[in-house]
């Protein structure tokens, strides 16, 4: 009964969506209201304008930078959620080194990962840093960042992650993209121009420039170590088994 | 620039950056949060304040963030409705964050009181930046800021009907979101802009008007999910009652209302000028809105009727008013409207109250069923004083905020010559005096001999907000001039153009 | 109903096609990570929608290099748009998954209709 | 763009899809969302959205898969 009823309302939003794909303008087109209005000068002025080679970063960090703040704050309070629902990880843990079913990862696994994790977080830095003129940017970064401590722990277990990132050492560091955004903010404001506008006055030539892409480049970085910790937060709440606790060290091989 | 200018923005980035440094005091130490979030909410109510006057003197306040343009960057615009909205967010969260103090103390487990403060602060912050944006896009990135929050707080207890209550919350809105991008994709495509003017202007010309058309319905589907109108408010009774009552008190007078201002602003703001071929469209849903909320005016006011639970039957007296703030708006009089709006407000400080007296009593007693409630008008008068000042606004009688909200909205059914309306409005408000005089009668006239009369009230952190917001709705109600003048011009220029 | 335009417009045609199997999946299926698979399912569908707005003719990625006029770069306001939803994505995924695992300590099921009774989520 | 290859691409992606929500085994499903994921990440760079390629292997393909198993890990594998 309750699935006729639901196919019955999808059939009908499916034949809504239908119409409105019928009436949408055609794909693979110049002509479209989307490319002819707001865009033209995102793409012809989007280098000296926004200041990245890369429009798409140019466009998320300066014309629409408070956007991106917004999304920042999304993940924050994306962790602060999983916190406030499954608590940090336990900080005394026994067992160590051994995946769930207490076998250790062999020893070709280990030494792979263990080369593996400084390369991909070396590639996460360059993806950050150079995220002007690259595909790539802070959250790709983050993410990457992330994913390596989530090797790492696959391999090396919870306990060996946490006493490399200790919560002490990562909570500061959590908000550390909101807070990047809004003192790049208040400089903005402290110089008399709008909030996060990064061409502040009173400088000159060259150096407008320069201001201006060190001031990206923060934000950038911000959001890259602060979106990696957040993932690897959320990662480390939501892997922590309870029953690592209990039982005891066992004995390395 | 002087600073003042910077104002608008500031009431975002304030409390972001007291919530961004909440964990670290935290950790340090966990007492140290309470304090900090007071400060921030203090902070942010006076920028709020310092607006009030530039916006009631001018039309609308408007601010560039990064100074770029609109169609090319972010503008935030405040006008009377979202001045309204930002003095609601920030007084209601310093009630509700004051009340927070003991109530949490006592309910929470320790080391959830850090992210407790963390996340109201969050909500609160993407609550106002929702409510000042001037872009679409920017509106569904505060909405989902202040929806993953309030997934979360209401499960932070963690009671097992409280995560599914969150779960079921979660998955209703979080299609919901999912279906506002969706009409934000269909309209960028036929307009190729994200400002709601521009959008606006922009449809008068466009050839896609019939894309804009499907992108108007699911709009509107995906708000009334966030605002629990009728057919789709099954999460809120869940939800409402079994947070915290601090959040429920966060959630019900502000989050529901958030769904409101998002269907106000597609309706009237983006969808507001275009005629021709979209009107019979426009129309059509205002009237399908308009018939929802009349339905949802009198199920949740018999559902709250069957409600032996105090916070459940408060719950679904929300979803009753709701029906009656988005039957005003979408009368398209504007008296109604005026009345719908006001009633946001009148509704916003009495179910908080309603929500704070409902926590008060289960903080010190324990009791949730109404039956129970017998003589608690004796050792708690304060508290029972504030439910009963609260009632009279959320039924609607005089000198309350609700009798002038609900007087304009009958007034505006009269004006557009539609008695079923004027019927429906009468009888919810019949409907709701049953509900809410059964407790006050509970409270103040049945059995009290039962309970000894020892004066054995709430902490003054918990009775003292409630009180404050109950004579907020009394306030409001008799010096309702101070608002109105405002509220009728906006309504009038929406309208009229 | 035009069809030979739907057919034009395969990518939003089938993004449509996936936004209701992810709706399907929502509402239908039992057990609640089915369901957020099928919200996930949802939301990429609606990205891959806005992402295919903006392609153009021969277009090539918005970034400025050699041998690349900004007439030839594709709309870059949908990808800005789609890296923010994204992420919000996958916020809302890590929020309803802590709320499983508490489910999941609460009720020992993950299936809608044991938890709910009758009428499931 | 290539026609053939997107019309490939989008094939394989309501085949993935369908899998996804039909497979009962729970890990096996989030595998299969996961490759979901790379391919709507391939097809993003046939789009020329090279960052949103990027973004959805890492985040999508990546870091909701990994949320999706350590849940499956921590509850249960079967759909009942």
């Amino acid at each position: 009964m309750r699935k006729i009823m639901v196919l019955a309302a999808l059939v009908v939003i499916g034949i809504v969506l239908l119409y409105a794909v019928g009436k949408m303008p055609p794909m693979n087109s110049r002509n479209t209201p989307d490319k002819t209005h707001v865009v033209p000068r995102y793409l012809n002025e989007g280098e000296s304008e926004g200041g990245a080679k890369n429009i798409i970063t140019g466009v998320i960090l300066n014309y629409r930078g408070y956007d991106t703040m917004g999304e920042v704050t999304v993940i924050f309070s994306a962790l602060c959620a999983t916190i406030a629902l499954l608590d940090r990880e336990k900080r005394k843990v026994s067992r160590s080194g051994v995946d769930a079913s207490g076998v250790r990862a062999s020893v070709i696994v280990r030494t792979v990962v263990r080369f593996l994790v400084p390369i991909v977080v070396f590639f996460a830095a360059y993806m950050i840093l150079h995220g002007e003129a690259t595909p790539g940017g802070g959250f790709q970064g983050g993410a990457i960042i992330g994913a390596s401590v989530i090797i790492f722990t696959l391999v090396f277990g919870l306990p060996e992650s946490t006493r490399r990132m200790p919560l002490k050492a990562r909570v500061p560091f959590e908000s550390i993209a909101m807070l990047g955004f809004l003192a790049m903010g208040f400089i903005g404001i402290a110089f008399g121009v709008n909030f996060l506008t990064y061409v502040l006055p009173g400088l000159h030539g060259s150096l407008v420039d320069t201001i201006r892409s060190q001031m990206l480049m923060v934000i950038e970085i911000g959001i890259g170590i602060g979106g990696g910790l957040v993932f690897t937060s959320i990662v480390l709440a939501m892997v922590r088994e309870d029953e690592y606790e209990l039982q005891p060290d066992i004995p390395q091989p | 620039m002087s600073v003042s200018a910077h104002h608008p923005v500031l009431l975002v980035a304030v409390p972001l950056f007291f919530a961004a440094l909440c964990p670290i005091w935290g950790m340090w130490r966990r007492e140290a949060c309470f304090p900090w979030a007071l400060l921030g909410v203090v902070t942010t109510g006076f920028f709020a304040w310092s607006l009030i006057g530039k916006v009631t003197s001018t039309r609308a306040v408007t601010y560039n963030a990064g100074g770029w343009r609109p169609p090319w960057g972010i503008q935030i615009r405040i006008d009377f409705l979202s001045l309204l909205l930002i003095c609601m967010i920030t007084g209601v969260g310093l009630m509700v964050l004051v009340y927070s103090w003991r109530y949490v103390g006592k309910e929470l487990p320790p080391e959830k009181i850090t992210y407790y403060y963390t996340l109201v602060l969050l909500i609160l912050t993407a609550m106002l930046g929702f409510s000042i944006t001037g872009d679409l896009f920017n509106f569904f990135v505060f909405m989902e800021i202040f929806s993953i929050t309030s997934y979360a707080l209401v499960a932070i207890v963690g009671g097992p009907r409280a995560v599914r209550a969150a779960f079921k919350y979660l998955l209703m809105g979080a299609t919901s979101s999912i279906t506002v991008v969706l009409a934000i994709a269909l309209l960028y495509s036929a307009t190729g802009s994200l400002n709601m003017l521009d959008i606006s202007n922009r449809l008068k010309t466009t050839s896609y008007l019939p894309v804009a058309g499907v992108a108007l319905v699911f709009f509107i589907a995906a708000f009334s999910v966030k605002a629990a109108l009728f057919p789709v408010h099954v999460w809120l009774p869940d939800a409402h009652s079994i947070a915290p009552s601090p959040i429920s008190a966060l959630l019900s007078a502000l989050v529901i209302k958030m769904g409101v201002l998002g269907i106000f602003r597609i309706l009237f703001t983006v969808y507001g000028h275009t005629f021709s071929d979209l009107s019979s469209t426009w129309s059509h849903v205002a009237g399908v809105v308009s018939w929802a909320a009349a339905l949802a005016i009198v199920l949740g006011s018999i559902m709250a009727i069957m409600q032996r639970d105090l916070k459940v039957m408060i719950a679904y007296s929300s979803v009753a008013q709701i029906g009656y703030i988005l039957l005003g708006i979408t009368m398209l009089s504007p008296l109604g409207m005026v009345g719908g709006l006001y009633n946001m407000l009148a509704h916003a400080m009495g179910k908080a109250c309603l929500f704070l007296v409902a926590g008060s009593i289960i903080y010190k007693h324990g009791l949730r069923r109404i039956e129970d409630m017998r003589g608690l008008g004796r050792t708690m008068p304060v508290t029972a004083g504030a439910f009963a000042l609260a009632s009279l606004s959320i039924v609607g009688l005089p000198p309350s905020a609700g009798f002038v909200a609900k007087w304009y909205i009958l007034w505006g059914c009269f004006q557009k010559g539609n008695f079923a309306f004027v019927v429906i409005v009468l009888l919810g408000s019949l409907l709701s005096a049953i509900y809410c005089f059964r407790v006050v009668y509970y409270m103040f006239f049945a059995g009290a001999r039962e309970r000894g009369a020892t004066f054995d009230e709430a902490p003054l952190t918990m009775y003292f907000p409630a009180a404050v917001l109950s004579a907020g709705t009394l306030f409001f109600g008799v010096f309702a001039g101070l608002v109105i003048p405002f509220l009728s011009n906006a309504c009038r220029a929406v309208l009229m153009r | 109903m035009n069809f030979s335009r739907i057919f034009h417009n395969l990518n939003y045609a089938v993004s449509a096609l996936l936004f209701l199997m992810g709706l399907y999946t929502v509402t239908v299926k039992p057990n609640l990570i089915k369901k957020l698979i099928g919200l996930n399912i949802m939301e990429t569908s609606v990205f891959l929608l806005i992402v295919s707005l903006g392609m153009i003719p021969d277009g090539q990625a918005p970034i400025v290099t050699n041998g690349v006029r900004p007439s030839m770069m594709v709309n870059p306001i949908p990808q800005a748009l789609i890296l923010t939803g994204i992420v919000v994505a996958v916020s809302t995924t890590a929020v309803a998954l802590s709320l499983c695992i508490r489910i999941h300590e609460k009720y020992d099921t993950l299936d809608a209709f044991k938890i709910h009774g009758r009428g499931g989520l | 763009m290539n026609w053939v290859l997107n019309l490939l691409l989008l094939i394989f992606l309501v085949c993935t899809a369908a899998a996804a929500i039909l497979i009962k085994d729970l890990l096996a499903a989030a595998i299969v969302f996961s490759a979901y994921s790379l391919l709507m990440a391939i097809l993003w760079t046939q789009l020329r959205a090279p960052d949103l390629a990027i973004t959805e292997a890492a985040v999508g393909a990546g870091v909701t898969t990994v949320l999706l198993i350590v849940t499956i890990y921590r509850t249960v594998r079967k759909e009942e």
